[in-house]
């Protein structure tokens, strides 16, 4: 048992301590293992003081609802398939907000609603964030589990329905700031906070889902956060800001690696019932993905093999010296990098040998088409840069197609193929590339030149 | 059983020791003639050594189905073909009309390498294009050879020299490649083309596209189309002006089956500057230089204008080596397997044949 | 608990702000999810909160609040931690297996 | 005065309009002979529009203070020569000991560019490497043409051609500038050299420095002393198993005053591929290679041997360019303000005279 | 007046967060300035609410004070020189220094040396640090303005002596600790620090003087914040300490910069009197000053012209692509770049040509010597890569010299010379360069393409 | 003055030096001297101290340290504003005139 609040705010302070490394770690390729488990250990530290309070009773219900609560973690931790892990993040989010609205609930319940203004705003802060997060992750959780169509879900005067349910909210929590204590208030404001949740996360499509989710993420952080107003918990407090300062950044930053606003994201389904969120969406329901160059440059610096594929597009941005430099900063990583030259890539016979020799590439690194061929199930990332019909599977597959018959790079094959290019106009012979659709496929728009600069200092920093 | 002929005067062959085992590989009996290879550095041993048989001329056509030749035959030569054979060559279908005439009559089933459509699949058939390439990068060392300037640009204690200034007209696959390699060694490289497509081109090699304010059409084969006389003569007067700046002039334009477009004429010679050096590689169909003397290499007013014609023939090593990948190639696509089963319905086959086709006439121009 | 001043409050949390921002000004895009499930583990410090509201609670409903709040804070922390672990595996050096 | 004279089958001549002009400004009066820079490309209009007095064969010698000229003069030439009179040009001091002898009877005080001493001040005067580096140039171009294989890889439809491989023997000026003009061809270079420092020089031209396992000694003046005869064994026998693997050989081995030491016995040249193309820059001191014609090209077993001697005169104009702002220098140095005031204390001034000094033979080899 | 402790709380909350984004702005070239007057714009703040704070009196004192105090300020920061920027920033810390400790002194008289655990602790740390700050900034004052010779100054026994002093002047603080409340003891304390810190600073060089004032400007943070406790004053403990810990960092980077490690620079002088401290020291006394590529990337950036002399090392370090792309980089900037080729640059004729071109670097930005060499009393920077024969003055000046005589690129005549090379090594001449000596040049050692790949990374992060 | 706990005060602590290490960490060197210079001035917020010393001074002495205190720390912030000022000048983009 601990008494001296000196003590327990020391440990708090080392829980602290905690979780910002954890956050640093976090931020690093190299750490982030590291600090999920220094933060691990400031949560033990956390919840040991925490337990160790002067005071603390019925165990048996706290060991229970811990057990029955870690259980429920673990297995659904462990068990999910990577590919599920988005949904498993939603619904561990959302369980974090359901529990902060129900901590404030409790606490109002115990002063019998006679709570002080600081602490009435943050309980009411902290039952409204953390049930709108409750909800609104498990809706997200239920359409990437596929629960619920992942298409946005819309309805004609949904605006104005929302915003009235959280005015509703909002009321109500004014009316207990300002003094009602009527514990049902409470009830209401939570019950219609969600309904908001729902109402909320129901239109925006399943490709956007990561942003709102990690919105969500930032939300329960906040409720941590007003919690810890209620309870006078500075750990609280600091903890659950770091998640919502740092959340609310990495949705900004998720938002514009998409290319995207947040608004855009949170809102577009209005208004454009018939188009839909999320990509450029072509008529079979493939979208071109496209990516960003930190997003490549970490593909790059962790793979094994790469293999550049180069093409008329290369030439174009005159982006060879670029393109060399890359490709040696990727093998001084320890990545194994080789160039497939395709017999007609660019616009003359020996185009890309003529570019590459410029830029010193050396020879043994060239290899022919029939040569590199083989080796495409085994690269892990494909980096298509400015090339087109020569990667074209319609060559292949495809007797309709004016190239169909001519041998091509298969680019496809490997584990990850990134294509290089301005947009998403055909190449010399004119026609649509299936390649840009295929899902281990993902576009890093721009001129080549801008796209390699861009990844070099991305590689740099990762 | 195909054999293989070389033609006389010409330093290329059709086979080489590599393409012909890649044939009997694919089912094919191959004959060479004796001594075929050797002015392209392919000895008979080397044929021997890949399980060629070698014959005299004499029999070597016996029993043949198929003749792979470089350049078009002689009368004579037609002559000894026996009927129905396939024949493969350069045979100039658009401007050899008598040529082709003898050979129909003859009853041979002649494909002209010239004929093979611009489509992507018979890109690896294309010899227009791998000579043309070949003739790109030689040019470039005639040019050099010849220039008493130096290419590349260098800073001695002994003085600047200046980088030489090099023109390319025409960069369809030998402009391209001249521009590529001239660039390599150092000198400041402008092309021009009539076609829209080019300037682009041009500049992903690193060279300047000088705008002679001329713009010509694309033909759906990837070729130009003719240009009307006014353009022609804006063309000239454009270039006149600009040529005296120029050390080195690599002109490569073409229009097939046409002459070659007159791009410079002799008053443009005249005012270059002496030592300057004009590489006509359209000297074949009559050269873009009015002073060109195909097959020659002649001097004026200081000027040299290297005429030669047939400029792959030189590095006939690698010239051979590509254009003996195509003959196979085709080789392939007609007779899968070593069989010929030739299909006129497929684009390629109907395009290539010149003579000899079941519907008269149909690959003709 | 320690009464404290709503004023040192706000400033801890304005540092809080602060340096949840500087601190992961510069992620790279692969590690987005990563560390949003990361972040995710760190806010089931509410859990604290739970173990409070339910240790000292006498009545029923508080019980009863409590102990839910307890299930739903401990599947937080725990399930948190063992997601973000399974995802930053692989960020182990060049993978052997891929799937 | 200071008129100048051409040499006799030499292209090359030793004053441009340019450099006389700049001599003009510096206090000298010049005389050029009618035509001297015709065949490198400076008509005699030229000199006259840069104010340079021309004169006949006949009457250019009157009133000379000093001839400047590429080669050295022929015994009738000296015997023309006034009395007195400064004499510049290459002299083949250390080899043509009667022609200096001549010269010291006929009192004329020569200056031979060969033997301005290597030292920092007077690298603007090194005739020796100007003219080594468009020889080094020109070398390659010599290979490049005669080779049948393209330098550069090439990877196209009809075939993946393999880049030729260039091996330099002897990477001083000329060598190092063959080596850069053969890369920036795209061919894969080796190099090797007898001197310690120059494989990190070769590496900084991108090319690779072949370990034959042979080191040799620089001398002061930064050139090789020779080898001992087992040195000289050692490096034919580790030679000869590498060079079949090379294209394109190019030799620059050279040790002042000595015969061009023997690299390639006619042995090795039998080894190598037929198509292989030697250049021997060191033809005019007997050449590398033992088959070496100078002044031909030949063929043996297949492999061209280019001997050709002066190659710097091929590209006569850049390469008189770059001769006469050497002497210029020179005479600049020699005769400050335009009046000739010898110096023999001064190192370069010594050095430079092989014939004529005051302390008779002090410039002797 | 105000009276409500949260306003107070408030207004210094904004306070510190100007202080926070005045560093935040203060790291970045482009902000730095904007840094300042924000954390002018907090500093206001602070002291408008400090003023209006219920029961303030004294004014007469107070306006007296600051005035003086101003005036002083105002004065010495305008009229000094540029150059002598370094003592100012010493001056005016251990003005701070010496203020913190006065504060902590008249806290203790005030309470009668009747102080808390937690504030006699506080109290002590600030006279302490406080003093020590003030007295060592003020030798280093003297030192940089020359009051002082800038050599170490050192005797026998100083190690002994200074610790010493250190542990006599603990020993009191840890008696004023443990309840002793005389006041003399505290003011022995704060002579005995005066005087650690005149010993602690005299010893070291005056090349090394910035990283011992940014060490104690550091100091006087702590000694800040350690009022801030004395105080109960939040924003003093924040403020004191962001200044303490970023003042540790910037020590450390400092340090590092110079490739000295901060024991070294702190304790170098002991035990090599006769050698001294700080670069490399030639016989007559100018040091070789080497330089680290993020400052050489500012200098870069913020030029108008730069000019590369590339020499046979560029050529060894095979960096022609590099650096083509850090002239391109700079010249998206808007820096005028030109490359000056000396006629005999390299091993061999054309040597540097044959190079860029591989490189593709515009033939019209190579310029010939004798074109160059009037522009370099116009250059910014004049960065020379690998060269060193080609650019040493000696050929102008020492007629002794093998090179006397041969005309060389004037880069002496630039603003500022940035050599990269490896070592001091002499070129093919196998001469000394005094080049390297002069007081413009700067020494970017390392192997050219090394040096040049983290110079582009440093360019594109200003 | 509000009566502060010190283990709040200790975490405000904490907060802040892990502030002022993230918010620098990546600092040109070129910047190094100004932003010296700028944290010099900032610290100079101890004259917050010396205004609540010598304001409720009482006593000579008190008032005279004060004074003393006030002075200094005044100079503190006056000069090491205006200073960093003119060293920032430096960074307007490519200056006219340069000695
Ligand atoms: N090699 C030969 O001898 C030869 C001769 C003639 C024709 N061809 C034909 O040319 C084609 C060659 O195939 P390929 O894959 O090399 O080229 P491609 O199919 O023509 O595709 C090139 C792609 O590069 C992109 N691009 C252009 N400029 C770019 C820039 N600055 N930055 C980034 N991307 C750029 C274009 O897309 P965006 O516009 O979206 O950027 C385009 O789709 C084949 O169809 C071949 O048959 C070859
Ligand atoms: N151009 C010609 O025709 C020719 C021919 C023969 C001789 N030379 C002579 O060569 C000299 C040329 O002058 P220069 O200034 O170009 O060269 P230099 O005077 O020889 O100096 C080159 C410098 O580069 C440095 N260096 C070498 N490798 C390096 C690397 N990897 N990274 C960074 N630095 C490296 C060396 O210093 P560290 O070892 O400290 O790095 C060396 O001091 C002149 O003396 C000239 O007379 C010229
Ligand atoms: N699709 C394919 O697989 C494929 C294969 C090979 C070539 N091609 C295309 O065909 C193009 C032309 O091929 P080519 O080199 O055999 O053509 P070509 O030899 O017939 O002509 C050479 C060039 O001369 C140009 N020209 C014609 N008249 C001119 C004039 N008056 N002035 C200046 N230039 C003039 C033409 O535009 C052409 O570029 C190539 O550039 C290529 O794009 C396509
Ligand atoms: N200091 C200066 O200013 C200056 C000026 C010009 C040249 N140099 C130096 O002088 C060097 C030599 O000049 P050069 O080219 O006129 O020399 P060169 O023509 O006399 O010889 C050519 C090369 O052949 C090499 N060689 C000799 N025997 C050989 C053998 N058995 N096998 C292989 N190689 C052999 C020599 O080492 C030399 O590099 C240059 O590389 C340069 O470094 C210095």
């Amino acid at each position: 048992m601990i008494s001296d609040p000196d003590v327990v705010g020391l440990l708090y302070l080392v829980a602290i301590v905690c979780f910002i490394f954890a956050l640093r770690f976090l931020s690093s390729p190299k750490h982030a293992r590291k600090g999920n488990w220094v933060g691990g250990a400031g949560m033990v530290i956390a919840i040991a003081t925490t337990l160790a309070l002067d005071g603390i009773g019925n165990w048996a219900l706290i060991i229970a609802g811990g057990v029955i609560g870690s259980v429920i973690g673990i297995i659904g931790a462990r068990t999910v398939k990577m590919t599920a892990m988005p949904q498993m993040v939603a619904l561990f989010n959302g369980v974090g907000g359901g529990a902060a609205a129900l901590v404030a609930l409790a606490e109002f319940h115990v002063a019998g609603g006679d709570l002080g203004g600081e602490e009435i705003v943050s309980t009411v802060l902290s039952a409204l964030i953390g049930s709108v997060s409750f909800a609104g992750s498990m809706v997200a959780f239920a359409k990437l589990q596929e629960w619920l169509s992942g298409r946005p879900i819309v309805f004609t005067g949904q605006n104005v329905f929302n915003v009235g349910i959280l005015l509703g909210a909002v009321a109500l929590g004014v009316a207990l700031v300002a003094g009602v204590d009527e514990q049902w208030v409470l009830i209401a404001l939570i019950a219609l906070a969600l309904l908001f949740g729902v109402l909320f996360v129901l239109p925006i499509g399943g490709a956007d889902m990561p942003v709102v989710i990690s919105l969500l993420n930032a939300f329960t952080g906040l409720a941590a956060s007003a919690t810890g107003f209620v309870l006078d918990s500075l750990m609280l407090i600091v903890a659950g800001m770091l998640v919502g300062a740092s959340g609310m950044l990495l949705t900004l930053l998720m938002a514009r690696a998409m290319n995207r606003s947040i608004a855009n994201v949170l809102f577009g389904a209005f208004g454009q019932v018939q188009t839909g969120a999320g990509g450029t969406r072509v008529d079979d329901g493939r979208t071109v993905r496209a990516t960003s160059p930190e997003d490549v440059a970490v593909q790059l610096s962790f793979a094994r093999k790469v293999v550049v594929v180069p093409g008329y597009g290369l030439a174009v941005a005159q982006a060879q010296h670029d393109v060399r430099q890359l490709a040696e900063l990727l093998e001084e990583k320890g990545v194994d990098v080789a160039y497939a030259i395709h017999p007609v890539a660019g616009r003359m016979p020996g185009h890309m040998n003529v570019l590459l020799a410029e830029a010193n590439v050396p020879y043994d690194q060239l290899k022919e088409m029939d040569e590199i061929n083989p080796d495409f199930p085994q690269t892990d990332v494909a980096l298509v840069i400015g090339a087109n019909d020569v990667v074209n599977p319609a060559a292949r597959s495809d007797p309709a197609s004016p190239i169909y018959g001519m041998p091509i790079l298969d680019v496809d094959k490997a584990a990850s193929v990134i294509v290089m290019k301005r947009s998403m106009a055909p190449g010399f012979a004119g026609i649509d590339n299936e390649l840009f659709l295929e899902p281990q496929t993902t576009m890093l728009f721009g001129n080549a030149k801008d796209s390699i600069v861009k990844l070099i200092a991305a590689v740099k920093a990762s | 059983m195909r054999p293989r002929e070389s033609a006389p005067g010409e330093h290329r062959v059709a086979l080489t020791p590599e393409a012909a085992a890649k044939l009997r590989a694919s089912g094919f009996d191959v004959v060479v003639e004796r001594g075929a290879g050797v002015l392209a550095g392919f000895p008979d041993e080397q044929y021997a050594e890949s399980g060629v048989a070698l014959a005299d001329q004499a029999s070597l056509l016996e029993g043949a189905e198929a003749v792979v030749r470089v350049a078009k035959p002689s009368a004579e030569e037609v002559g000894a073909l026996p009927a129905g054979v396939v024949l493969i060559g350069f045979l100039e279908p658009l401007t050899d009309t008598d040529g082709i005439a003898r050979l129909r009559e003859h009853g041979v089933v002649a494909f002209a390498m010239e004929s093979i459509p611009r489509i992507t699949r018979a890109q690896s058939m294309d010899a227009l294009s791998s000579q043309a390439t070949i003739a790109g990068y030689k040019a470039v060392l005639l040019a050099a050879d010849r220039s008493p300037k130096l290419f590349p640009m260098l800073m001695t204690a002994a003085g600047t020299v200046a980088p030489a200034r090099v023109l390319v007209l025409g960069a369809g696959v030998a402009g391209l490649q001249a521009i590529a390699t001239a660039r390599r060694l150092g000198a400041v490289v402008s092309a021009f083309d009539v076609r829209p497509a080019v300037a682009e081109q041009v500049q992903s090699l690193g060279a300047t596209f000088l705008d002679l304010g001329v713009r010509g059409e694309e033909t759906e084969g990837g070729y130009a189309r003719e240009l009307t006389s006014e353009q022609q003569a804006e063309q000239q007067r454009a270039l006149e002006e600009r040529l005296p700046t120029f050390d080195v002039v690599i002109t490569t334009a073409a229009v097939p089956g046409r002459p070659a477009p007159k791009l410079i004429p002799a008053a443009s010679v005249d005012a270059m500057r002496p030592g300057s050096v004009v590489v006509d590689l359209a000297a074949e169909t009559g050269g873009n230089c009015e002073l060109t003397e195909p097959g020659r290499e002649i001097a004026h007013a200081g000027v040299t204008i290297v005429g030669l014609t047939n400029v792959a023939a030189l590095m006939a090593s690698d010239a051979s080596r590509l254009y003996a990948r195509n003959v196979v190639t085709l080789l392939e696509h007609l007779a899968p397997e070593g069989t010929l089963a030739l299909d006129f319905e497929d684009e390629i086959t109907a395009g290539a044949c010149v003579a000899g086709a079941p519907t008269a006439g149909k690959g003709e121009a | 608990m320690t009464d404290i001043s709503l004023v040192v409050e706000l400033t801890v949390l304005v540092l809080a702000i602060f340096l949840g921002f500087e601190v992961i000004a510069k992620v790279p895009t692969m590690l987005h999810t990563p560390l949003m499930s990361g972040t995710n583990f760190i806010h089931g410090i509410v859990v604290v909160g739970a173990i409070i509201v339910l240790g000292f609670a006498d009545d029923g409903f508080t019980k009863a609040v409590g102990v839910v709040a307890m299930v739903l804070a401990s599947a937080n922390v725990v399930g948190g931690w063992f997601v973000t672990d399974r995802m930053l595996e692989m960020f182990k050096r060049r993978p052997e297996g891929r799937e």
